[in-house]
């Protein structure tokens, strides 16, 4: 076993993986389905997390198999224009790993809330008492 | 004075909350088939509950996650999706089930066909869930299911020789010309009843959306550790109703409407009126409870904004999860598949499938990063370990008894 | 974790029993004479029941403790309840002239229940529920009958 | 490269010894600044045992944050996961091939 290290320390699958996002204002967007790697030469040549992966693309990696294919051709499916990868978080705004994961941007402007907003303005938008909060 | 008045208002809510199609079937039917013979089964399947609950309660009021939220990263994306495939199922069933019910419960106050009933009852749970605060729909209905005491007054007045029920209670034994694994089969059925994990789903997703506090943790406990024994005092007097009235008889409980009749021969009309307000009340709040948990199960899956606080149009896909949940259910519903049948089904799958969301949550409830000095007693963890390994054995008993005994006839 | 597709295969595999586990329900033919007074005896038992929770619907309908419509959607229920478990069982057939006798005593029996079980229905649908007590009359003695082919099919 | 690409990969020595499958990948804070973060997360370990489901579930943590109940823990107690250095990582392919000292 290595020595101690200096700084945080955090088991990635069981601390990171399949958390919770929330975003600036306090809403859930999502949860982190998988993370990525790059090693670098300002990270001495040592793989850091640089972004957070979320949403179908990146759940249908993790997954695998043959779960994991299906899930990756509803996806394909439903995509408008050209495959750009699984919706991409950079690691930069992160601003807090608790039990949650916070982020410092709000979930409109992630590409993982495209489905959210889909659901918003052609179905629920559609109902009366859509923009009022239950009484 | 106020906190006084608020936890016994949790109480109330909770034990009229605990019943549903389930226990109104499952109770009828093993009490007019048994006697109270499979009374210790309602009495494990309390104490279960009381567990299960208190811990979920526990972990969403403290580190303000849901069960499958917890499902999901406790056991993993892949393991989860299976969990949530499996309890979604089981959750639509249970919903078709519950709708069924508040159908019959307006055909027996109408004399019209259940089944052009079922659409208007999904209509109005999807009502309730889209415009309703969440504390008022669970107070609403939960303390309207409270007339079902009037079961217990009926029960006085019927004079069962009670030294005779206690009999077949404390001697628990198969009556003649049963099988043995008919007799488990309705035990499961029973537990599953007590058990059912939507109660989970629900009961955790509302210690978050009702922004539960530690200061809280003592309602938690007063909800469950009253609440719910005494929900299960309604399983109980249903039981007793049946085998008093039943069981001598060699009626078995084939219909929603039996399971009134009981209570109209001991106090007439007020008795039938308030058994059907109490049908009507217990299955369209587990209705609702059940129409929610399919969204909240799914959200808290994919991590989508989800619950009654925020806007409707904040959580769209939530409610969308929920809209189609509905209809699928009603349409399932309006195919005339027996509400008897699919009740049955959905509580004996409910618990085969229970350790699938009991032991991520138990695992958590010993995590102190989560719980801080909130995890679990030892006494509370030997509790909770015998029913896992109580619940597993279940688990895999229950498909071939299902089997075994055709689903238990 | 790897066990994923084992689980799936497991999933599919319990999907599949219990889709065969509700097949199992309809009617299978019957070999033996002891096999054919077990299914007299049970449907003698799901007529019991339906007569008897007539009988108690009759009783409180009369007696003004129940509704209209509660009575009414009660008597039916009974009514198909026991025309099923009559149908179910003629449809089986009988392995030999022992069973030829059982299969016509139970039927007259059945019958006379369907008869009664009907005229139930009828009244109350019509709302006469002051009648019902004398129409559930019959019922009784054909419960009793019932019950004694049940403990002795022959 | 995508953690997904290291989770559940098998990893052998070099000599061919089978240690197992990846469970989890432990991370320090010590890499490049990362805008409102702060220091990147690193890779510093893989952790690798056979069917070490344990480290999953939180019981193998190094800080024994998870404890009860008894009988989870027997039951899981029975399967240790090790932890490799990143740097004896030789290869990440179809399975990931350590050095012969990431196994003593």
């Amino acid at each position: 076993m290595s020595d101690a290290p200096a700084g945080r320390t955090m088991y990635a699958a069981l601390e990171l993986l399949d958390r919770q996002i929330v975003d600036a204002d306090g809403c859930m967007a999502g949860k982190v389905d998988d993370l990525e790697l790059e090693a670098s030469q300002d990270s001495d040549g040592l793989p850091v997390v640089v972004a957070i992966l979320s949403g179908p693309g990146a759940l249908a990696g993790h997954l695998g198999g043959r779960l994991g294919r299906w899930l990756a051709s509803v996806q394909r499916r439903l995509r408008e224009g050209p495959d750009t990868g699984p919706a991409r978080i950079a690691f930069g705004a992160v601003k807090r790993i608790e039990d949650h994961v916070e982020v410092a941007l709000p979930r409109e402007s992630l590409e993982s809330n495209r489905g959210e907003q889909w659901a918003r303005d052609v179905v629920v938008d559609k109902i009366p008492g859509a923009g009022h909060a239950p009484e | 004075m106020k906190k006084l008045g608020q936890i016994t208002l949790g109480i109330l809510t909770a034990m009229g909350g605990f019943v549903d199609i389930g226990d109104l079937v499952a109770n009828s039917e093993t009490g007019a088939r048994y006697g109270m013979s499979l009374m210790w089964a309602v009495l494990l399947g309390v104490i279960g509950i009381v567990v299960f609950a208190e811990m979920a309660g526990r972990v969403a009021t403290v580190s303000k996650r849901a069960v499958f939220d917890v499902v999901r990263e406790r056991m993993g994306a892949r393991m989860a999706l299976i969990n949530l495939f499996a309890s979604f199922f089981i959750n639509l069933l249970t919903l078709v089930a519950e709708l069924a019910g508040v159908a019959i419960a307006f055909q027996l106050a109408s004399d019209v066909n259940y089944l052009l009933w079922i659409p208007l009852a999904g209509f109005l749970v999807w009502f309730v869930i889209w415009r309703m605060k969440f504390e008022t729909m669970e107070r609403v209905f939960g303390l309207m299911g409270l007339v079902l005491i009037v079961g217990a007054v009926a029960l006085v007045k019927l004079h069962p020789d009670w030294m005779h029920l206690w009999h077949q209670a404390s001697h628990p034994s198969i009556p003649q010309g049963e099988g043995t694994p008919t007799y488990f089969y309705y035990a499961i059925a029973l537990l599953g009843a007590a058990m059912t994990p939507y109660e989970v789903f629900f009961f955790s997703s509302g210690a978050v959306e009702e922004k539960w506090t530690r200061s809280d943790l003592f309602v938690n406990r007063s909800n469950v550790y009253i609440g719910f024994p005494l929900g299960g005092f309604f399983s109980i007097m249903l039981m007793a109703l049946a085998a008093t009235v039943f069981f001598p008889r060699g009626i078995g409980v084939e219909h929603l409407g039996q399971v009134a009749l009981p209570t109209t021969l001991a106090l007439g009309k007020i008795g039938l009126a308030l058994m059907i307000l109490g049908f009507f009340a217990t299955t369209f709040g587990a209705a609702l409870e059940t129409g929610l948990s399919c969204g909240y199960t799914i959200a808290q899956y994919f991590g989508w904004q989800w619950g009654k606080l925020v806007k409707p149009r904040q959580a769209a896909r939530f409610h969308l999860v929920v809209i189609l949940s509905l209809v699928v259910a009603v349409l399932i519903g309006i195919t005339a598949v027996d509400p008897v049948q699919i009740t049955e089904y959905s509580i004996v799958l409910s618990a085969a499938a229970l350790p699938l969301t009991y032991f991520p949550i138990l695992v958590v409830a010993n995590d102190r990063q989560y719980m801080g000095d909130k995890t679990n007693s030892k006494l509370s963890n030997t509790i909770a370990s015998f029913f896992m390994v109580l619940l597993a054995i279940v688990a895999i008993a229950t498909i071939p008894l299902m089997i075994a005994t055709k689903a238990g006839q | 974790m790897g066990t994923a597709p084992g689980v799936a295969r497991l999933a599919g595999l319990v999907v599949a029993c219990l889709l065969c586990a509700s097949c199992i329900k309809t009617i299978s033919p019957a070999r033996t004479t002891h096999t054919y007074l077990r299914k007299a005896a049970h449907t003698a038992e799901v007529v019991v029941s339906a007569v008897e929770t007539a009988r108690l619907v009759a009783k409180s309908a009369g007696d003004g403790k129940a509704f209209g419509p509660y009575t009414s959607v009660m008597l039916s229920e009974q009514e198909e309840q026991a025309g099923q478990a009559q149908d179910t069982f003629e449809s089986v057939q009988p392995p030999n002239a022992r069973s030829d006798k059982v299969r016509d005593h139970l039927g007259t029996l059945l019958n006379k229940v369907s008869d009664q079980l009907s005229a139930l229905r009828i009244a109350a649908r019509r709302g006469e529920l002051d009648k019902l007590s004398r129409l559930a009359r019959p019922l009784r003695e054909l419960s009793k009958k019932l019950n004694k082919f049940i403990e002795n099919p022959e | 490269m995508r953690l997904s690409e290291l989770m559940g990969h098998e990893v052998v020595t070099e000599s061919g010894r089978v240690l197992g499958k990846v469970h989890d990948v432990y991370l320090v804070q010590d890499g490049p600044m990362l805008g409102e973060w702060g220091a990147a997360l690193r890779v510093h370990e893989i952790i690798v045992g056979k069917r070490s489901y344990a480290t999953r579930l939180g019981y193998d943590r190094r800080d024994a944050q998870v404890k009860g109940p008894v009988l989870v823990r027997l039951l899981l107690a029975l399967r240790r996961a090790r932890h490799v250095p990143w740097s004896a990582i030789r290869e990440i392919g179809e399975r990931i091939i350590v050095t012969d000292d990431a196994a003593p």
